[in-house]
């Protein structure tokens, strides 16, 4: 499905956006500010905002867990300035400071982030399924790495969304490794999509850097499971050019790709600059239109990381703990 | 007035089940082989609810779990029967990390309504996998409640219960006890989680109990009652635990024999022992007895009519903290 | 791989032993004689007989666990009162009657039954990889049915095989049910052989009713994982003409599928019977050999009902038991 | 005679791999990232042993769990590496049910000789995922030994112990402490499973605890040394776990505080308190209490630094006791 101008520029303006948050993350958990820890975006957002800028409000999305969902997150809409003061530890949270990085925006229908690799299959079964069974038109998104999709539950996930001809949208972010480990010394193919297919599912293969490309991918899997056609698999191959983590323990300096090959990703495969290229050769956007589109990105950062800072420390007391385990008889949903 | 009837545990379920469904649209039942049914408590219901509301599962505890978490988030209210309770083990970290502490972690603003459903306990002798009762393992997980019902009036009342409740709530029954009957009103009524029911009153000493093992204590207590008054606290709910009736009890007997089916090391019993030590200390006239699955794994085969509490081995403790 | 004419009567053999023993299984726990519960194996024996007929004493075997691995122990020649006895809670037990139906023998590489559908995957690797890391050319073998198969962990072991080229062979019961779920409810393909070829393995599908077809693909598996190619993935299309098992409590009669077809399956695809028209055809055995083959089965059948009956029962103590938990700091091996 | 040098737990835990893969060829590494190294006890491993003994494993936990059981029955002593503890709940009924109940449940004839080890607990703000403990899950399912250290020096000594035992071991080691320093001589030793350690003596009243906690309680009986005589007995393994020195203890002082960083419902505290109900109630002038995590799932954040048990409540729990 081929892009209009529109699009494209609301994709790149939120890639702008989500590349600028992730860059306030960093500045945020490298002094010290952060309560949990943070996983570097870097180059590696396109995906996300393709995903997060074509979903309505109303469809299920459960984020990659790498840069926590910020790109999904700015791309959808959520409010950031509260999931920036939940990464804080501060009271303005989306989860009262509570929850360390597990952000949660029920109303923008992102129920939460977890640690456990292998998790978004299910829910993803279980949103989808929900969808269908009253009766609406939403989809379910759920985008993973390769090496969650090692975890068994991805073929779980996947065989019940394809068996049960769910409006589930599986996006698979292959860059090859997991945390330190090469897809290729534990894994026995290189395109996961092949499992999909073999599940009996349509897949594609996207260029994870390309911006458009993304995009366009989401397009056709959002449109296919809309129409009720069932799930769809998009497995785009994409790049990290950095350390798994900032704030994690990896002191051994052992990593297994080089900062020299890195250091050429971030120059020639930062999907920002590639698609900057592209919109200025197609003269969708000039230099000046661009330059104020990261201003504005840069301000907007500045705004949420004031608001996020305002914001007390949560330190609820032991009681107040012991006291929230459970949910009341009557709950009002999203109070 | 009329004769009470009598139901077996099974069609005091499915009763529950037929009446939360039709007054909530969003009540499911979904698990494994349900359907043609390995246990009779959902017969009828593919035909009375239709393959909407009523679905196997693929057999994938783990994806189970996570499909219910995600339905629930999306305002559904699924019921997941893994069978035999064990079987559910697949799914610990969705189940005992992700979905107990959904609500609490994420600032308890989003509510999970869940029910898991597994039959368990020793004397099948089929051996660990089966017998295994869950709920020890689960109760050291905030944010699951926990319940197994003694009788089909139970079973019906806390099955409700469970399902209009806005948590995950892990229902327990005894596979030795499905087709048992007992009485059953046909008046709808709810037993609330967290309220423990004196079985029998008596004022020498109190056995806290549950399921399967509330007879055996009742028949402790018959056998016992020219020599020692026996009062039998059946526990119903695991979590939340009614340590108020309990206290009351012990208040009245001093002195208290927890039987509990589970393996002992660390489980509901040392949960309670404990918390006497803690809060009814000085109620005791004698140190609590546990009485309960030793610690090794079920064997199963003839073992089975002996590893798990007996009427002997609970009359012994008896007198060994009345002595 | 054709198979000879000492092979074909050496599964024949084993097919009728195996067919003897399964009913007299199913005859000692309808008398109530057994202390666990066992999953009748009838009509669907050929592929276990197969598998156990061709596997070397050293090679690792995991029997599917429907006829509680009957075909696969009797045909590689593991003591089988001792396994009855096990079953029927005696002294004698392989496991010392401890075990209910967990019987093992780890001086045949047979390491026991466990209830949990979707074990037998990473022990396979378990077995395989240690078959590599000792630099033996012991291959391992894991078999298995559709409904395990709808396990994650079938997915993990087939990937770390697969991956690591480890001489695993899985072999797969297919025959559409599980208990009481049909494949087709639950799982989005027929063929499950699909999902191992996605993830890099040789397949091939037979007929589980076949004996010599299972013969020769077993021949052919085991052939190319001793020759350190790789693992091997065989798809067994198999039937099960009767309920799933006995002294369960499934007591609704609401089968899944109707007793004439059952009926209608037992006569025209008993494997036997269609084993037996051929060697007859092929003039390979005569009918005289064939009752000495049935009836040789019989005395035997005889003999280990026997033989397990004297055994007492296992009634050790709560002491003994407690005692037995912990293997000693010194052991020894299989004592 | 020469200092003794100081190692981090990390440095500790690698030499034992070390010596133990040196003197016994079946034992090999097998581990989520372990060869880049997430925690550098694995640092230099598999330039020292190769690829063939230094595996990364796939992101797969129940398989890795699996494919120990069946690589142990087959003779080799996995060592396997969860990363973080928690993650092995996806494991669960690998771990818990058929690894721990195999050599028992098949007669008592075949060990399996199995490590997992992982890190954990409350203190790197990163919630329940990370932080859960695992050991009061473990002991509850009979035929796991589990073990945590409190100094390099267990940490070593105890990883040596596990890699020769015949049985499956836990070891779990705490996040906050991979980079902790303390003595460790250079001559070979083991830490023999099953044997607390007095870490202090004192005279009024006994510190039950293990692995960093050991810590908060040896600061507690400092800043107490003037009012309260404090012995501090660091259990080190949980199971099995050492009645007959904490019995002793307790004779001595007569007063029990546990200090347990784990989940306080049907906990290791739990087990210990009922234990000391059944066999150290004349024992005892005062109730035993428990300062554990609090009942909810370790939210992280800023809480982390008083959800654990803090020198602040472990301090208040003495004070009680010794009233
Ligand atoms: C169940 C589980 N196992 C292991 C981990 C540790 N872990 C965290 S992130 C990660 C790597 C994930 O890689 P991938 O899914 O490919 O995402 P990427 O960072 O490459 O985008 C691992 C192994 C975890 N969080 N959960
Ligand atoms: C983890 C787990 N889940 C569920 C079950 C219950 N169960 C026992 S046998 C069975 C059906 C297995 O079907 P399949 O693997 O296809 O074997 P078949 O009997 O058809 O040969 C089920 C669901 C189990 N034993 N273990
Ligand atoms: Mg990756
Ligand atoms: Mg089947």
């Amino acid at each position: 499905m081929a892009l209009t101008k529109k699009q494209k520029k609301l994709l790149y303006i939120n890639l702008t956006r989500a590349m600028t948050l992730d860059r306030m993350m960093m500045r945020i958990i490298r002094a010290g500010r952060m309560t949990g820890f943070y996983h570097e975006g870097g180059v590696s957002l396109a995906p996300g905002v393709a995903i997060g800028s074509f979903l309505r409000k109303d469809d299920c999305l459960g984020p990659h867990y790498r840069a926590h969902g910020i790109a999904e997150m700015v791309s959808k809409g959520v409010d950031i300035p509260s999931y920036l003061a939940e990464h804080m530890g501060r009271e303005d949270g989306c989860c009262k400071g509570r929850s360390s990085y597990h952000w949660s925006y029920p109303d923008d229908k992102m129920y939460g982030a977890g640690a456990n690799l292998g998790m978004p299959y299910g829910l993803a079964c279980g949103y989808s399924f929900a969808a269908k069974y009253k009766g609406t038109d939403q989809v379910a998104l759920t985008a993973f790495g390769d090496g969650s999709f090692q975890e068994g539950r991805s073929y779980e996930g996947l065989s019940m969304a394809s068996a049960w001809k769910l409006p589930a949208i599986f996006w698979c972010n292959n860059n090859g490794i997991a945390q330190h480990t090469e897809l290729s010394n534990v894994y026995p193919i290189e395109d996961l999509s092949r499992v999909a297919a073999a599940l009996g599912m349509p897949t594609m293969i996207v260029d994870g850097q390309d911006l458009f490309a993304c995009g366009e991918a989401a397009l056709k899997a959002i449109d296919h499971a809309r129409k009720g056609k069932g799930p769809f698999f998009v497995e785009a191959k994409y790049l990290r050019a950095q350390e798994h983590n900032v704030g994690g323990l990896n002191t051994s300096g052992d990593v297994p790709r080089s900062q020299e090959l890195m250091e050429k990703w971030k120059e020639e495969r930062d999907p920002l600059k590639l698609a900057t290229l592209q919109l200025l050769d197609e003269g969708i956007l000039t230099q000046k239109e661009i330059e104020k589109i990261q201003k504005d990105a840069e301000d907007e950062a500045d705004k949420i990381e004031e608001a996020a800072d305002q914001s007390p420390k949560a330190l609820p007391s032991i009681e107040e703990l012991l006291a929230a385990v459970y949910a009341p008889d009557t709950v009002v949903e999203n109070a | 007035m009329s004769e009470v009837r009598e139901l077996t545990f099974s069609e005091a379920i499915n009763e529950a089940y037929i009446e939360e469904m039709q007054c909530d649209e969003n009540v499911f039942l979904f698990g494994e082989c349900i359907r043609a049914g390995t246990f009779p408590h959902t017969a009828g219901l593919l035909k009375k609810f239709g393959e909407k509301r009523v679905l196997d599962s693929p057999i994938a505890e783990a994806n189970m779990a996570g499909f219910a978490l995600g339905a629930a988030q999306e305002g559904l209210r699924p019921v997941v029967d893994f069978m035999y309770a064990g079987f559910s083990y697949y799914a610990a970290t969705e189940i005992f990390l992700n979905t107990a502490s959904y609500y609490h972690v994420h600032g308890s603003q989003h509510p999970v309504p869940i029910v898991y459903v597994g039959t368990c306990g020793v004397g099948r002798r089929v051996g660990y996998e089966h017998a295994t009762p869950v709920y020890g393992t689960a109760i050291h997980h905030p944010g699951l409640k926990v319940c197994m019902p003694s009788t089909p009036y139970d079973a019906k009342g806390l099955m409700k219960a469970a399902i209009r409740d806005n948590n995950p709530v892990f229902f327990l029954w005894h596979t030795t006890m499905v087709a048992q009957k007992g009485p059953v009103p046909e008046e709808e009524y709810i037993v609330p989680l967290g309220l423990a029911d004196v079985k029998r009153e008596g004022t020498d000493v109190t056995i806290l109990t549950l399921g399967l093992q509330v007879h055996n204590a009742l028949a402790v207590a018959e056998t016992l009652q020219d020599e020692i008054s026996v009062e039998v606290v059946d526990a119903r709910s695991v979590e939340p635990f009614d340590l108020e009736t309990l206290l009351k009890s012990v208040e009245k007997t001093t002195r208290l024999v927890i039987v509990d089916e589970d393996i002992e090391r660390a489980g509901f019993a040392a949960e309670i022992s404990a918390l006497m030590m803690e809060q009814g200390y000085d109620l005791l006239d004698a140190p609590v007895k546990r009485v309960c699955h030793p610690n090794f794994p079920s064997p199963g085969g003839y073992m089975d009519a002996y590893t798990m509490p007996t009427p002997e081995r609970i009359e012994d403790a008896v007198r060994e903290v009345c002595r």
